[in-house]
C-alpha cells in the first residue's frame, strides 16, 4: 500500500496542481467579468512548452536548478498525507518538509543566478527576503503545532484532529491557523505577496530567462508548491481527510480563498511586505505558540 | 479689453528699446528682440511673473539665411502668453542655454540641437534625443531633402503624390 | 583620505547594476524606455530614452497640405487623440479667420471631453496592472469602452476620430446620440464607487503612493509641469479655465485639486477629473444650441492659408497641449510645433523624481505623472 | 472535441499546443497597442484563444508588431525576435508596418517590416479593430496546420538578406544578431 502511494501521490499532486491553474485563470477571468480560458488550458500550454526549441543554453547550473527545484518538490509531496495514503511520512517528516520546502526556492534561484539577468537577480534576492518574512510565523505556527500535539509527525498530527471538527487545528490552535492563513499568499507567492515575479517591475523576476522546457518545469514547480502548501495548512489546521476526496475538497475550498485575496488587493512593496508578515502573522503565531505551551503545560 | 496686455506691451517697450511688441490678439503678446538683450529679456519676464516655459521652438527662414528661435512664456496671474522670436545666423549656428532661468529647456535645446543643429552653449547635454546613430543633415531644417532621403534609404517605390 | 573615499566609490560602483526599463517591459506603457542604475532595491540615477516613437511629425506636416494634415495630427498621441485635432483646428482658423459657429463648440466640448475621460479610464487600467491591481485594470478598460462606442456612433472610428474640422466639426450628431452618452455616462458613475471601495480607498494603494516621488508646486512650475501633475500640487490651473476654447466658458465646472503633490494626489486628481467630464457632457449635451455644426471652409485642393503664426493651447488629458503654426501663405504650413504636456514630465520631472526611488516603484511614478511617449517622441 | 480532433492531437501535440497557445510579446511597438488592452480585457477577452501577453520573450511564440517601427525601435524589435524560442510567429498589426502607412515619407520609420523580420500574417487598416486580431489569430492557427506559418525557418534559411536589409538601415547594429545571441 505504502509502495503504491509512493507512485500515486506525485501523480495526484500532479493534476491537482494543473487543475488548479486552469481553476485559477478561470476564477480571475469570472472575477474580471471574462469568460476565460478552457479549464484545460495549462495542460496544452505546458505541451507547448516542452516543444519548443531554445537557440541558446545558458549553462549546466541552469538546467540543474530547474531539475532540483522540481525534485525538491515532488520529494516533499511524498511526504505529505492525501486523506489515507501516506507516501514516506513517518515519525519526524514534519522537520522534513520544513527542509525541504528550502530546496525548491535553491534551486530557482542557482537556475537564476546562472541565467546573469539583473532581472532574475533582483527576484531571487527578493525570494529569499520574503522567505524569511514569511519562515518566521510559519516556523512559529508549525512549532505550536508540534508542541500541542507532542509530535513532530505530519501523520499523526493530523490523525489527532480526525475525531470531530471541534478537534481540527482550527479551533484548537485558531492563532497560529489565522497565521499562517495569513501568510499563505506569501508562500505561493500571490497577491498582495507577488513582488517576486512582479512582471511589471521586474519582468517575472527569477523566470525571466525561462522559456521553453524550463519555463514548463517551472511553471508545473510552482503550481506543485501551490499545492504542496495548502495540502500542508490543510493536514494541519483543516484535519486532513478522512478519504482523498475530502482531503482535496478542503485543498480546494482554501485555494479558492487564497484567490479571491489574490483577485481583490494591490502588491505589496518589500518592505511593507517584510513588515505585514512580522507584525500581524508574527505577533499571532507567537501568542498562538505560547497558548500552545500553556495549555500542554 | 486688453488692458492688461496693454501694460504689459508698455512695461517691456520701457526697458528694452531694441524690442518691437505687437499684441495679434487678446492674451498674446510678441516680442522681437536681438539676441545680445534675449536673455535679459527672458529674465526680466521671469522676475515678471511668466514663470511657466511652455515650448522653445526654431522656425527655419531659408531665404532670409537664419533661424528662429521663439521662447513660449505663460503668467498664471496674468495670463498673458509671450512669445519672445530673436533670430541666430544658419550657417555655424549657437546661442546661449537658458537653463539658468529654466531648468526644463535643457530637454528643448537638446531637441533643437538634434532637429536644426544649433549648438547651446552651457547645455551639458547635447547627446542624441530622439534621433539613433542619425548621420546627415539635421532633419528639420528646410534643407532637408525629405522625399530623397526616405527613397534612398528604405528603397521605396516610386509613388504619386 | 582621498585613497580611502576612491576605494569607498569602486566599491559602490561594482554593487550597482544598470537596468533598462523598457523599451520591452511589461512595466512600461508606450513604447519608451528609461535607463536605471540600481543599487540594490534603490535607482541611484534614471536617464530617459526616448526616440522609439519618432517618426517626424513636424516635418511630414510640412510636406502635406492643410487638408492632408487632419489624418496626421490626430496620430500624434493614441491614447488622447482630440486634443490634437482640436489644436490644429484652432491654429487653422485663427490663421485662417474662420469663425466656428456655436454648435459646433459644444459638439468639440463634448468631444474632448469624452476623449479625456477614456484617456483618464485608460491611465486607470495601466495603473491598476502597474501596482498588481489585474481585477480593476480589468474593470476599468471594460468601461472605457462605453466611450469607445460613443465615439463609433458618432465618427465611426473607435481609436482614430479625425472629426474637428476648422470651422466646425465633420458631421453633426447623429440621431439618438444625446440618449446613448447619458445611458454611459450613468453606466460609468455607478461604477465609480465600485472603483473607490476596490482601489482608491484601498489600504495598500494609499500605503505605496503617498509621500512617493513629491513634487512641491514652485519646483513642478519650474520644471514646466502642466495639469493633472501641477493640480496635485495644489495649484488650481487649467488652460480650460485660464483661457476658455471650445464651450467651456459657458459651462460650470470645478477644478479638482490635491495638496501634496505625491503618486497618491496625482492618482486621486485623476480619479476626480473623470466625474467632472461626466457633468461637463451632461451640462454640454443639455445645452447645445440648434444650427449648423461647420462652416463651409475653401476648397481643400487650393486652400491657401494666409502668413502669419500663431500659438493656441488647449487642456490635454494631460495638461497644457499647445500648437505654434507658422504659415507663409502657400498650401502647407511652414512650421508646426506641438507643446506636448508629456515632455517635460516624460523626461526632465521623470529623471528628478526617479532619484532615490525603489524599484518597486518605478513604475507607478511613472504612470501617476500620465506620460504618453507618443507625445514625447512625435 | 469528438473523437477525430482528439486524434488528431495526439498525432501531433506539439501543433495542438502551439495552436491553442500563443503567448503574445508585451512589446509596445507602436500606436497600435492601444487596441491590445481592449482585447486581452473584458470585452473582447483573448484569453478564451489562449492568447495572453508575457513578459519576457523568452516565454513568448507570438510576436504583433503593433503599428509603425521606428529605425530605434526596429533595433528592439530585431533583438527581442532573436530572443524568442522557435517556433516563433510575426503578425504586423496596422498599415504602417505593411508599407509604411500614413508614415509612407518619414525619415525615422521603416516601410515594409518583411525585409527585416519573416512576418506570417498582415493584419490591416489604421486600427485595425479588435475583431480583426481575432480573425489573425484563427487565421493564422490553420496556417500552423498546414505549416505555412515558417517564417523563423525563413529566417534561418535566409538570413543573409534579412541582414543586408537590417544593416541597410541601421549600420550601427552589433555583428552577432541572429541566432546564438545570448
Amino acid at each position: 500500500m505504502q509502495f503504491l502511494s509512493v507512485i500515486v501521490l506525485p501523480l495526484l499532486a500532479f493534476m491537482v496542481a494543473v487543475l488548479f491553474l486552469g481553476l485559477s485563470r478561470k476564477i480571475t477571468a469570472r472575477i474580471q467579468r471574462r469568460y476565460g480560458p478552457p479549464l484545460y488550458q495549462p495542460v496544452i500550454d505546458v505541451v507547448k512548452l516542452f516543444t519548443q526549441e531554445e537557440n541558446i543554453s545558458h549553462g549546466p547550473v541552469f538546467d540543474l536548478g530547474v531539475m532540483l527545484a522540481l525534485g525538491g518538490s515532488v520529494a516533499i509531496v511524498l511526504f505529505i498525507p492525501v486523506g489515507g495514503m501516506l507516501g514516506l511520512s513517518s515519525s519526524g517528516d514534519l522537520l522534513v518538509v520544513i527542509y525541504l520546502m528550502l530546496l525548491p526556492p535553491l534551486g530557482m534561484a542557482l537556475a537564476a543566478g546562472a541565467s546573469a539577468n539583473p532581472n532574475a537577480s533582483i527576484g531571487v534576492s527578493r525570494k529569499l527576503i520574503l522567505a524569511l518574512a514569511y519562515e518566521v510565523p510559519f516556523l512559529l505556527a508549525i512549532l505550536a503545532v508540534m508542541i500541542y500535539g507532542k509530535t513532530t509527525s505530519l501523520m499523526e498530527a493530523t490523525q489527532s484532529q480526525q475525531s470531530s471538527v471541534l478537534a481540527w487545528g482550527l479551533f484548537r490552535l485558531p492563532l497560529s491557523a489565522l497565521a499562517t492563513f495569513l501568510i499563505l499568499p506569501a508562500m505561493i507567492g500571490m497577491r498582495p505577496f507577488d513582488m517576486v515575479t512582479a512582471p511589471q517591475e521586474i519582468a517575472s523576476g527569477p523566470l525571466v530567462e525561462f522559456g521553453g522546457k524550463y519555463l514548463a518545469i517551472a511553471s508545473l514547480q510552482s503550481a506543485l508548491h501551490l499545492y504542496i502548501v495548502i495540502a500542508l495548512f490543510v493536514n494541519l489546521f483543516l484535519g486532513g481527510g478522512a478519504n482523498a476526496g475530502t482531503f482535496l475538497a478542503k485543498v480546494l475550498v482554501v485555494f479558492v480563498a487564497v484567490l479571491l485575496i489574490n483577485a481583490v488587493y494591490p502588491r505589496f512593496r518589500m518592505d511593507q511586505g517584510l513588515r505585514f508578515c512580522w507584525k500581524w502573522p508574527g505577533l499571532l503565531a507567537l501568542v498562538g505558540l505560547i497558548i500552545a505551551m500553556v495549555s500542554r503545560g | 479689453m486688453i488692458e492688461v496686455e496693454e501694460q504689459q506691451k508698455n512695461k517691456i517697450a520701457a526697458n528694452f528699446e531694441n524690442g518691437e511688441v505687437t499684441l495679434p490678439r487678446k492674451g498674446r503678446l510678441v516680442v522681437t528682440i536681438s539676441k545680445e538683450s534675449l536673455c535679459s529679456l527672458l529674465l526680466f519676464l521671469k522676475m515678471d511673473g511668466f514663470e511657466h516655459l511652455s515650448l522653445i521652438s526654431c522656425v527655419d527662414w531659408l531665404g532670409e539665411g537664419e533661424l528662429e528661435l521663439v521662447y513660449h512664456l505663460w503668467s498664471y496671474q496674468k495670463k498673458i502668453h509671450a512669445m519672445v522670436k530673436t533670430r541666430i545666423d544658419r550657417e555655424s549656428p549657437h546661442f546661449l542655454s537658458i537653463i539658468p532661468l529654466f531648468r526644463h529647456a535643457q530637454t528643448y535645446e537638446r531637441e533643437i540641437y538634434e532637429m536644426f543643429g544649433v549648438r547651446f552653449e552651457g547645455n551639458r547635454r547635447l547627446i542624441p534625443f530622439l534621433l539613433d546613430n542619425w548621420q546627415g543633415a539635421p532633419p528639420m531644417r528646410k534643407d532637408f531633402d525629405l522625399r530623397k532621403y526616405v527613397k534612398e534609404k528604405f528603397d521605396v517605390e516610386e509613388r504619386a503624390e | 583620505m582621498t585613497r580611502i573615499d576612491k576605494t569607498t566609490t569602486a566599491a559602490e560602483k561594482s554593487r550597482e547594476l544598470e537596468m533598462f526599463f523598457g523599451p520591452q517591459h511589461v512595466g512600461m506603457v508606450g513604447n519608451f524606455g528609461i535607463i536605471l542604475t540600481v543599487e540594490g532595491d534603490t535607482v541611484v540615477k534614471a536617464r530617459a530614452n526616448p526616440g522609439y516613437l519618432h517618426r517626424g511629425f513636424e516635418k511630414l506636416m510640412e510636406y502635406r497640405t492643410y487638408a492632408q494634415n487632419f489624418p496626421l495630427v490626430c496620430r500624434l498621441n493614441v491614447m488622447d487623440p482630440d486634443p490634437n485635432e482640436a489644436l490644429y483646428a484652432m491654429a487653422v482658423e485663427d490663421l485662417a479667420g474662420l469663425e466656428v459657429p456655436e454648435r459646433a463648440q459644444y459638439i468639440r466640448t463634448i468631444m474632448l471631453e469624452l476623449s479625456r475621460m477614456a484617456s483618464h479610464l485608460l491611465w486607470m487600467w495601466a495603473y491598476g496592472n502597474m501596482i498588481g491591481f489585474d481585477t480593476f485594470a480589468q474593470w476599468a478598460m471594460g468601461d472605457r469602452e462605453y466611450i469607445i462606442d460613443l465615439f463609433e456612433t458618432l465618427t465611426g472610428g473607435r481609436i482614430y476620430h479625425t472629426y474637428i474640422w476648422p470651422g466646425g466639426v465633420r458631421r453633426d450628431l447623429p440621431p439618438g446620440f444625446a440618449e446613448k452618452t447619458f445611458e454611459a455616462l450613468e453606466h460609468i458613475e455607478t461604477m465609480l464607487p465600485d472603483y473607490d471601495n476596490l482601489f482608491f480607498n484601498n489600504r495598500i494603494f494609499a500605503d505605496r503612493t503617498k509621500g512617493i516621488a513629491v513634487l512641491d508646486r514652485d519646483e513642478a512650475v519650474a520644471l514646466g509641469v502642466t495639469g493633472t501633475n501641477l493640480r496635485a500640487t495644489g495649484s488650481r490651473t487649467d488652460v480650460r479655465k485660464d483661457e476658455p476654447y471650445a464651450a467651456y466658458a459657458d459651462l460650470d465646472f470645478e477644478v479638482p485639486t490635491m495638496e501634496d503633490g505625491d503618486s497618491y494626489s496625482r492618482a486621486i486628481v485623476i480619479r476626480m477629473e473623470i466625474e467632472e467630464s461626466i457633468s461637463l457632457i451632461r451640462q454640454a449635451l443639455n445645452r447645445i444650441p440648434d444650427g449648423p455644426a461647420w462652416r463651409k471652409t475653401p476648397n481643400p485642393f487650393k486652400w491657401n492659408v494666409p502668413p502669419g503664426e500663431t500659438y493656441v493651447k488647449v487642456e490635454s488629458a494631460r495638461g497644457e497641449a499647445g500648437f505654434y503654426m507658422v504659415s507663409d501663405g502657400s498650401d502647407r504650413p511652414y512650421r508646426a510645433h506641438l507643446r506636448s504636456p508629456s515632455y517635460p514630465t516624460g523626461i526632465i520631472v521623470l529623471e528628478e523624481l526617479l532619484k532615490g526611488a525603489s524599484l518597486a516603484d518605478v513604475g507607478h511614478i511613472m504612470l501617476s505623472l500620465n506620460i504618453a511617449a507618443p507625445e514625447i517622441d512625435r | 472535441m469528438d473523437r477525430a480532433q482528439i486524434r488528431k492531437i495526439l498525432k501531433s501535440p506539439g501543433k495542438w499546443g502551439q495552436k491553442y497557445s500563443l503567448w503574445v510579446v508585451y512589446f509596445c511597438t507602436g500606436c497600435g497597442i492601444i487596441e491590445i488592452p481592449p482585447v486581452i480585457t473584458s470585452r473582447w477577452d483573448a484569453e478564451r484563444f489562449g492568447v495572453i501577453p508575457v513578459a519576457t520573450p523568452r516565454q513568448a511564440n507570438l510576436f504583433l508588431i503593433t503599428g509603425y517601427v521606428s529605425l530605434k525601435t526596429l533595433g528592439a524589435i530585431i533583438r527581442t525576435y532573436d530572443q524568442m524560442p522557435d517556433p516563433k510567429y510575426v503578425v504586423g498589426f496596422g498599415s504602417c508596418p505593411i508599407n509604411g502607412g500614413m508614415y509612407w515619407d518619414s525619415y525615422n520609420t521603416i516601410k515594409h517590416l518583411d525585409k527585416y523580420i519573416p512576418v506570417d500574417g498582415w493584419i490591416s487598416g489604421c486600427m485595425p479593430r479588435p475583431e480583426a486580431i481575432f480573425i489573425a489569430v484563427t487565421h493564422l492557427w490553420t496556417l500552423i496546420d498546414k505549416e505555412l506559418a515558417n517564417g523563423y525557418k525563413r529566417y534561418k534559411e535566409e538570413y543573409p538578406y534579412y541582414e543586408e536589409n537590417q544593416r541597410q538601415v541601421l549600420p550601427h547594429l552589433p555583428k552577432f544578431t541572429g541566432a546564438g545571441e545570448t
